[in-house]
């Protein structure tokens, strides 16, 4: 059994902070096809911030720099995406408690908070062409690594991979929650730009999991 | 991209501190990024707090003074606020009769909003919020995160702003902005895209003789593409989805807006057509609006919005308004 | 060429049928071309009357009404008036105290304002004209038609408009015409073309990292080219040729004025570069206007006019006034 | 010695308004370059209007054809041009009188009345790239012509010709009147339009007196 630190978390921030500037303008792109053209600059300017409150003041556990990730992103994103990330990192937040490291378990009741809490305040479904098409194959294809008795990076890398999936599956849906639902079928054939700023949080955390 | 700003990452700043040295009558909290009146909130007087992404000017900015808004929070451009700033300007516009929220129907601004009222609450401060979704271009409500808000905003601001101003209470004033929300509607039409100035290029393409129905305002693509038409049809097609979706009568509140890049011979092209298809329904404008109230950037295209009147909303309409987007009375 | 318009030919009426529907307060002559005050002339008021072709709106008709115009007359799309039809503003407005005519320095306009300056004096109207040619961009004027009218023009309609409401008589009026205009300066920029609907085609092509500097209101070419730059260089080349021309100091009256396809945003952009300009040169804006006064259809761009204020024309200024494109006091 | 009777007159100016229609286009491409792309637009009214004027009152002298022309312009183009070419026409109208005929010692005068009025309105010089410099040398060439003993079809050919030589002149010079002067040395290289049309006024009257 593996356990995450502290530091590992305050490290799957920086890597997505840097995924997310690397793919900013074709985050960008997916949103002007069926939204407004933010989603890429809302996501790069939310986790700058995360990242420099972290710096400014460490968080001393894995809660911890989820709380302050939370809260930076639900200050300084702005859109859609700002409350529904910042809630997810707070729910995880929540989750974790006060623990200084983290299991395998712990980290899927955590991820599993995360989606929860994006749907609550979301209200939206599998199928519904948001974020939550990606969240929710990936929770589900951790918790079965790990009920497989799989390790924490085979975990995490599946993870990742099903959020791709739920990417992919996007593109087909037509969209019944956010912006892109004002298009009506004209939503259908795009990936959806939340879901794909996903799979560049699960991938981050994919590789700064994958030596444990 | 051809814009008259600095760097990208700077226009909203650079825009604030020139609303800030152009309008005495208004303070603007540069770090907190919200606009009130200057010298405070009005004692006993419901506050009243709009908000939403920027280049939308002069919605929201420009509707605070007298009569109208107490405070704006603009999110960057096209992004709504973030909850600290609507939180901000909540509690710095609270004189103890509590504060109305007037947010605009969009999953980013009905979060944020929502988030910062509760934060709002924790400091005792009561609010209300009505959520105003007036775009009958998003047909089908139960599918989508439901009618987009649009013109009615200046409508809701500007009437639940005249209420507040002559004392009505928190529930007086939140039901009628409920009320004039309810009975108006919108329809709107681009021409070209619009470029946000973050992303450099713009949201659409559209060839040189088609154009966007049924667009909102954040320059993202309509319900259907269609061949440019006359004026004429432009609006007759807008009038016709308003009036199938909630059928007009009596006396009636028009604006014909401007998206920020149509000349304003235009949108009287347009005024004259709506007049006509109105009056030939039987519909009596009463009061209208022809010029750029709520915009998209430099999108060429309008908007048309009807609010069915009734006395009391024609009066409250006419009641003294100053700010810098809108002024009569005084 | 994408245009809220049913023909090319029909802009002009279509757009005056428009204004005539939307504002009770004027009285549009479709057939003369001219719009007056509803009400007629007031007894023993100098009338002042301006125009110039259309695709500048709201000038002129905008500004017709209380405390500034009581005609305007409005030409083709960039084309001046016609005699017959200034003539015809002229006689209607003009109530024994003299006709003020405003007239911006266009060759056209001149000279098309001159020979209904002649036809009414043969009707024994008293006519005076004031001929606005505030713009800096223009330099050599002894090698040209002379600086061209723009930005001031506003500003000479709203104050010579106050005095004349007052009462002042029609040497004075004409006098303080043309005190605002000589102490007015202007100088604008383009970031794209317009296109007159007839035309169909923009006037000049400009590549995605140029703008066309001194540029009149008429779609024309400027003075040069050069490359975009940021909105404070942009102030400063305009700022830095109006004070080269006229040195500021003390009070100003400043107008940050959009072409037409400029968003608001924009022009607050640039309304703090220029605020930052003159505050450090001690120069000190004492009123301004932000906004789209006198534009040139869809035109990407801004004007910069400063005025040097005296207090007359600061209380001027002031006045009451009360048209659809200017309100306040009222 | 040849005579000018009403009739060529009236279809002087119709042949006039079909070259414009159909070089309007070209005269609003070369104001655009130098002024504000009405120029073609402006003269297919203004001469439309003149067209029209002569169908429903019909003149009874060469002098009061072209004084209803005079009135159209003016009443009708707007811009420079109009009051300039309508009171080029009102001058030449004067100039004839009430003559039913007219000789060609009487046109040439005319057309030196006509380019007299344009020049007092307008204060150009020749050389400041304007009409004037198109009808300038075209006035000129028709009365040498005339003093030579050229027939009246010659001298009208030899006006349009002359007008046509001023036109190219124009393309060199910095304009120093008009719209164009505003463009400063930028104006160079362009055709005036004003002198451009003026050659198909002139064309216009070598075609309807090509016979006489
Ligand atoms: N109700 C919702 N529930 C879950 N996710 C949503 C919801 N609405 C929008 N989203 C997600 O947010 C993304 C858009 O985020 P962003 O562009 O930053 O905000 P905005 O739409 O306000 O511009 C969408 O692609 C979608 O994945
Ligand atoms: N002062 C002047 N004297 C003579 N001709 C002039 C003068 N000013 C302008 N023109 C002529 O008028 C032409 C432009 O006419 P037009 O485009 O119809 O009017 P505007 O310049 O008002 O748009 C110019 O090309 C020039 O030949
Ligand atoms: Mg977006
Ligand atoms: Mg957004
Ligand atoms: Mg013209
Ligand atoms: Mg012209």
């Amino acid at each position: 059994m593996s356990v995450l630190d502290t530091e590992t978390f305050h490290r799957w921030i920086v890597e997505t902070a840097r995924l997310v500037e690397a793919n900013a303008d074709r985050l960008t792109s997916l949103d002007a096809a069926i939204g407004d053209a933010d989603h890429g600059i809302n996501l790069r300017r939310g986790f700058q911030a995360a990242v420099t409150a972290l710096a400014e003041k460490p968080a001393a556990t894995p809660g911890a720099v989820l709380a302050t990730v939370g809260r930076a992103l639900i200050s300084k994103t702005g859109g859609a995406s700002g409350p529904l990330y910042g809630t997810g990192f707070r729910h995880a937040s929540k989750s974790l408690g006060e623990a200084a490291e983290v299991s395998e378990l712990q980290l899927g009741a955590a991820l599993a908070a995360a989606v929860a809490g994006i749907r609550q305040l979301g209200a939206a479904a599998e199928g519904d062409k948001t974020m939550v098409d990606a969240w929710t194959p990936a929770v589900a294809a951790y918790q079965s690594t790990v009920d497989g008795g799989g390790a924490l990076a085979e975990a995490t890398r599946a993870a990742a991979d099903a959020a791709e999936g739920g990417l992919r599956s996007t593109v087909e849906l037509q969209a019944r929650k956010g912006r892109a639902s004002y298009l009506g079928p004209r939503s259908v054939g795009h990936e959806d730009p939340g879901a794909a700023s996903t799979v560049l949080l699960l991938r981050a955390l994919a590789t700064v999991t994958a030596e444990t | 991209m051809k814009k008259l700003i600095n760097a990208p990452d700077d226009v909203l700043a650079d825009a604030l501190a020139g609303v800030a040295a152009a309008h005495p009558s208004l303070t603007v909290h540069l770090d907190e990024r919200f606009i009130t009146r200057a010298g405070g909130p009005t004692p006993g007087k419901v506050g009243l707090v709009s908000g939403g992404g920027s280049g939308h000017e002069p919605l929201h900015g420009g509707y605070v003074g007298y009569g109208m808004l107490d405070a704006a929070c603009p999110g960057e451009v096209f992004t709504s606020p973030v909850p600290d700033q609507i939180h901000a300007a909540t509690t710095a516009v609270d004189a103890g009769a509590g504060v109305l929220h007037i947010v605009k129907n969009y999953t980013g601004d009905v979060l944020n909003f929502q988030m910062a009222a509760e934060l709002a609450d924790d400091d005792g401060v009561r609010v209300e919020s009505v959520v105003v979704n007036d775009d009958v271009a998003v047909e089908d409500s139960t599918w989508t995160a439901g009618r987009r808000g649009t013109g009615a905003t200046v409508f809701v601001e500007k009437i639940a702003g005249a209420a507040a101003e002559r004392g009505a209470d928190l529930a007086t004033v939140a039901a009628l902005a409920r009320e004039v929300n309810e009975r108006s509607r919108s329809f709107g039409v681009a021409l070209t895209p619009c470029t946000l100035p973050a992303a450099g290029k713009p949201g659409f393409e559209l060839a040189d003789d088609e154009m966007e129905l049924g667009v909102g305002i954040h320059g993202e693509p309509g319900r259907s593409r269609a061949k440019l038409a006359p004026a004429k049809e432009i609006a007759t097609t807008a009038l016709e989805a308003i009036h199938a979706d909630m059928p007009l009568s009596g006396d009636v509140l028009v604006m014909v807006n401007g998206m920020g890049g149509t000349p304003l011979i235009e949108l009287y092209v347009v005024y004259k057509a709506v007049a006509e298809w109105l009056s030939g329904h039987g519909v009596t404008i009463a009061r209208n609006l022809v010029g750029n109230y709520i915009t998209s950037l430099e999108m060429a295209g309008c908007s048309i919005t009807v609010c069915r009147l009734t006395p009391e909303l024609t009066e409250l309409w006419d009641a003294p308004v100053e700010t810098p987007g809108l002024r009569w009375g005084r």
